[in-house]
């Protein structure tokens, strides 16, 4: 299987999402240029966390002009898994691959630390593996991962199933205190109607070893695997994948 | 033309002006006046202070990389090094928090990269006012903040430090940063310039007034007058940084560069000079090629800008186009300014007129060098005497039983969680980070070996105004004694020494008494110095500040997989002491939280018993013996034992410790055992099958080592001579020590 | 020419700086300060000495790159 | 009554944001856009009825809070 790791000017998480997949789950991986338009024959894509172009403006705000967004975006399209992870999501949400927007941290200070997560979906291609309910324990490391989105479109999202994963606390109950940066209802990933493009805040790529205190991340992995080799033939098949 | 006046604001003494006319053999022009002064700053020159720099030990089998370049670099097996150094940021820092804090950061990281290491690893050492002395707020906010916003966007994790307190830095707070970076060794390279004929290009943004002066005013007291000679503040740019960092790394592997070097202090002038001059050769630049982001800009101002961001790079010949493609890549555009020749001079030409021409070396090697005078401070008598019969008063009240004396102790700053710091401060990504801040020193694994690397930066300016030869001794054993508690061996050390005015007698002392306490550590401890940075004219109004020097040890472990962290594992673990109290409460934590003062000798340190405890520990670590291991620093064995439960899913211990016999008042005595703060001690918890090996180890080690009680309950009991002591629930005591800095910053403010 | 454009959150989206902003107004003091927003401002030198064309190319610029439609509306004033 | 505040770096002080918002505009096809710098922008609801204590609470806000004086000035408009 093979992973397409996207590299903005200003990603800084693209190694680590690229030596997961080559090297924690032996896995080919490529890093794709922001300017190229070839995905390389990439089963799966990565946008990885970072500051793409520094984050100034907004978040994100400048990345989704990138030449390789259009592949990316006909590659979702065609229903093939894409994951982003922080900046990464926040170029989804800009980018209009996903619903919603990203706003400071309620309490505007940049926060890397370990949270926990209870997964809501279990059919997106990222969290297949995964149990509906189970509580995973994830680092976040992010200034902007409020989640945001106008009340008819987070009633849409609701309604659709959209919210892959919820902050809580360590026995998966949502609450305002485990909320790490005020996200409307406690929302740490989302997917598209779709379900295989998916944006999460936490950084699964940083738990994916015992040797960095947790390995709670590689149920997102082990799930895209899972949903690739299982679907056969890609795209329309792993729509199917899951429950 | 040049009338004392403009010496008076270059800061060159006349008798500097002398010799310059003596070099060049005429008068300056302004321009050449500038360069001169920037380069004879204290900043750039060390003219105070590299006679005493020479002494420090700097070789060793390790060592492959001695101060001199832009960082310091060690062996750490299988091909690679790490390249690593210390920067002080202190006065921007104190004129705009955010951005003195960042561009700091920005520096150091320069510093490493410049060297052809992959920079992954930051930590830093901070220091301010009292913490609840009106302006350390927004100080220590903007710093963390400006700490954060540079090294979590460019991507390095910040993987540790340390902050203090104390009223002697409110007007003067230091910010010193640390980087640290790995590098092929065959691949590192230098700054040098040579091969006539090559170019010289310069890569990165483009030069603005920033900080035009910036050099000469980081050796200038501050003082009423100086609010308006302050310069435009530089403002930090992560995200040119990070297109410079990958780019340069990239071209590097191309094997098309002679030298590279960063620009930070004195910019262009300093890159120029010291490339030149290491090379032993010369270069001709026209400042009319520079690019420019403000128009009219002079020679001068070009030459002494400080904008950042900036890189000055040696390619060779015929290999141009290659080094202007990767930059190209990366949007950055590598602009030909000049050319390497071979007569030793730097010569400056605007629009292709002569506009300074100035011998390397009069600028470098033959700067001036001063052997200051130096004499002991008049204060120390009298702050060395402490009177444990007549502590005094009045003790706060509420310190009258042991058990609120720790929690006081606990939610003191100093000693309190510094969660609330480094939550702010990306410490995980690269996905290396295996020691956690909190826990000890920093460590990061090195992908692709079964090694990893720790590191601690640590001063304590009491000790060292107390005692600056013992304080800078202890400086060096703690740091290197840090990261011997996870299990490396102290390889080698950076240094920042941050002091006072140096022209005045007694603070040169303490500067020259600090750097022969880190020399005798560092020979001792086998951790030569590599390099560092020195700060001087830390005062305002007259006032320094505690002397200061920073040390910051690298060590390295062989088997990452058995990396040892302070916090205990698991109920019914033997608690062993190595080393032992001897109830030494000078300058300690436990004296300024009960008496607010800072009196006495700071603890002895015996050498050969540190270096004996360290080798130890990197022995029984390396064997899987250990299950946690902390050392004993601010606050004593009691504040280290309550620090190996916290965060441990509450583990308790219950612990006996000798007593101590210091004072006629039984109650000092009991504080005496387990605040005091005597050096080379470290309590380790091991699972109780091991016990005997570790006894037997620490016995062939001629480290004292027993047993002094178990891991287990909820509750911290401590026994000072068979009688109960402290006897404090887990939750409740780390309800204080993690709550203390949050909550005084919890109302949130602009 | 020079175009300012000023950038805001919409009213239902909640301003976390903004909100903080005034508590620490309060605070210090500052009751009368009763509610702060905070945006963002841009000026841009734009090519051009006609006002009709600086208004479109800087409301072009703000609808594709300075706003995030779903959070914030924009304002231009042109000089 | 309302006071707006914007705050702008100094001329002097670099604005990297700024510089990198004008190059991503660039890319985009928009020479026109020379230079882009930018500021905040701050709405501040007051309690008070009169434009000259409306200015005056809002240049002191501006003072102590909402600019930075080493690097940043400001302007204010009162409607
Ligand atoms: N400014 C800071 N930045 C990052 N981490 C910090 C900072 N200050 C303290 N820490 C972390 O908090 C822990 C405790 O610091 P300190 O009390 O200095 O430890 P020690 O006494 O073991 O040297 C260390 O792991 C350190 O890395
Ligand atoms: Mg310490």
């Amino acid at each position: 299987m093979r992973f397409g790791v996207i590299v903005f000017p200003g990603s800084n998480c693209d190694e680590d999402a690229y030596y997961a997949a080559k090297d924690v789950f032996g896995q080919e991986a490529e890093y794709l240029w922001h300017k190229d338009t070839d995905l390389k024959g990439a089963d799966v894509l990565i946008l990885p966390g970072g500051f793409a172009h520094g984050d100034y403006l907004r978040t994100g705000a400048m990345a989704r002009f990138s030449p390789i967004m259009g592949p990316v975006r006909a590659f979702a399209g065609r229903g093939g898994p894409v994951l982003g992870i922080c900046n990464g999501f926040q170029i989804l949400l800009e980018s209009g691959l996903l619903p919603g927007a990203m706003l400071r941290n309620r309490g505007l200070k940049y926060r890397c630390e370990h949270v926990h997560l209870r997964v809501e979906q279990t059919d997106t291609p990222f969290t297949r593996v995964a149990h509906a309910g189970q509580v995973l324990r994830i680092p976040i490391g992010h200034g902007e991962g409020n989640y945001f989105a106008p009340v008819d479109t987070l009633k849409t999202i609701e309604a659709n199933r959209q919210v892959v994963l919820r902050y809580t606390d360590p026995n998966g109950v949502v609450s305002d205190e485990w909320n790490p940066n005020g996200s409307v209802n406690a929302i740490a990933a989302v997917c598209n109607e779709r379900r295989n493009v998916v944006g999460m805040m936490p950084h699964p790529e940083r738990a994916c070893e015992p040797l960095l205190g947790g390995v709670d991340g590689r149920v997102i992995f082990e799930s895209v695997l899972s949903a690739l080799t299982s679907g056969g033939s890609k795209g329309p098949a792993l729509q199917m994948a899951g429950q | 033309m040049i009338d004392p006046q403009i010496l008076e604001r270059h800061g060159l003494k006349p008798d500097e002006y002398d010799r310059i006319v003596g070099f060049l053999g005429r008068e300056p022009n302004l321009t050449e006046l500038g360069i001169f002064s920037v380069m004879w700053s204290e900043h750039c020159s060390y003219k105070s202070s590299r006679v005493h720099l020479k002494t420090l030990p700097t070789r060793g089998p390790q060592v492959l990389q001695g101060p001199g370049e832009n960082a310091g670099a060690v062996d750490i097996g299988e091909g690679l090094a790490a390249v690593f150094k210390i920067e002080s940021h202190n006065h921007p820092s104190f004129i705009e928090p955010y951005q003195g804090a960042a561009t700091g950061v920005g520096g150091i990281i320069r510093d490493i990269f410049t060297m052809g290491a992959r920079p992954i690893a930051l930590l830093n050492s901070l220091r301010f006012g009292a913490f609840d002395a009106p302006g350390t707020r927004r100080l220590l906010e903007g710093v963390v903040a400006g700490i954060a916003g540079y090294g979590n966007s460019i991507g390095i994790p910040t993987v540790g430090g340390e902050i203090a307190f104390e009223p002697s830095y409110a007007g003067n707070p230091l910010v010193n940063v640390f980087c640290l970076g790995i590098a092929w060794q065959a691949d590192i390279i230098k700054g040098v310039a040579s091969g006539v004929g090559n170019a010289v290009y310069y890569v990165g943004a483009k030069t603005g007034r920033d900080g035009i002066h910036g050099a000469t005013m980081a050796s200038a007291e501050f003082d009423d007058k100086s609010a308006e000679k302050r310069p435009a503040v530089q403002v930090g740019d992560p995200f040119m940084e990070k297109l410079l960092l990958e780019a340069c790394l990239e071209v590097m592997k191309t094997d098309a560069l002679v030298g590279i070097q960063d620009m930070g202090a004195a910019g262009l002038t300093c890159s120029t000079t010291e490339m030149g001059s290491r090379g032993g050769a010369g270069i001709e630049i026209d400042t009319a090629l520079v690019p420019q982001r403000e128009t009219g800009m002079t020679p001068y101002e070009i030459m002494l800008s400080e904008s950042q961001e900036r890189m000055l790079l040696v390619v060779k010949r015929g290999r141009e186009a290659e080094v202007e493609r990767v930059f190209d890549k990366w949007d950055l555009h590598a602009v030909h300014i000049g050319e390497v020749t071979d007569n030793g001079l730097l010569r400056v030409k605007h629009h292709g007129t002569l506009v300074a021409e100035i011998p390397n070396r009069a600028l470098t090697d033959e700067a001036p060098l001063y052997m200051r005078p130096m004499t002991e401070p008049e204060y120390l008598a009298d702050v060395q005497k402490l009177d444990l019969d007549n502590l005094r008063g009045p003790e706060r009240p509420a310190l009258r039983d042991q058990n609120a004396a720790l929690l006081a102790i606990l939610g003191s700053p100093t000693v309190a969680s510094k969660r609330w710091i480094y939550r702010q401060y990306d410490h995980m990504v690269r996905t290396n980070t295996i020691n956690l801040p909190g826990l000890g020193a920093g460590v990061v694994r090195i992908k692709g070996t079964d090694r990893a690397l720790a590191m601690s930066v640590d001063g304590n300016g009491r000790y060292c105004y107390l005692d600056p030869y013992r304080g800078a001794m202890l400086a060096v054993a703690e740091a290197a004694r840090n990261v011997a508690c996870c299990g490396a061996r102290p390889l080698g050390a950076t240094n920042c020494l941050n002091f006072g005015n140096p022209e005045r007698p007694a603070i040169m002392w303490q500067f020259a008494k600090a750097v022969e306490g880190i020399g005798a550590a560092c020979r001792a401890l086998g951790v030569p110095i590599t390099g560092g940075n020195v700060s001087l004219y830390n005062e305002t109004d007259g006032k320094a500040i505690y002397p200061t020097p920073t040390i910051g040890v690298v060590g390295l472990l062989e088997h990452a997989d058995r990396v040892v962290s302070r916090r205990f594992r698991d109920a019914g673990d033997a608690i062993l002491l190595f080393g032992e109290g001897r109830g030494e409460l000078g300058g300690s934590e436990y004296l300024k939280v009960a008496h607010d003062f800072v009196r006495g000798v700071p603890p002895a340190l015996d050498l050969d018993a540190e270096r004996a405890l360290q080798d130890l520990l990197v022995r029984v670590a390396d064997e899987r013996l250990l299950r946690s291991a902390h050392d004993c620093s601010d606050g004593g064995i009691a504040v280290t034992l309550a620090e190996c439960c916290f965060e441990s899913g509450g583990i308790g211990a219950e612990v006996s410790i000798d007593g101590v016999r210091v004072a006629a008042d039984a109650r000092v005595n009991v504080a005496a055992a387990l605040y005091g703060e005597s050096a080379s001690r470290v309590v380790v918890s091991v699972v109780t099958d091991a016990v005997t090996t570790v006894l037997e180890r620490a016995a062939a080690a001629n480290v004292p080592a027993r047993v002094i009680g178990q891991t287990g309950g909820n509750r911290l009991r401590i026994a000072v001579a068979g009688q109960i002591a402290i006897d404090a629930a887990v939750d409740e005591a780390e309800r204080v020590w993690s709550s203390a800095i949050e909550q005084a910053y919890a109302k949130r403010v602009a | 020419m020079r175009a300012r454009v000023f950038v805001t959150l919409k009213p239902s989206v909640f301003d976390p700086q903004g909100r903080t902003i005034a508590e620490a107004l309060h605070s210090l003091g500052y009751q009368n300060v009763e509610d702060v927003r905070q945006g963002k401002y841009f000026e841009l030198d734009l090519a051009t000495t006609e006002t009709a064309t600086a208004r479109a190319l800087a409301a072009e610029v703000a609808d594709k790159v300075l706003a995030n439609p779903v959070i914030e509306s924009y304002r231009i004033e042109v000089d």
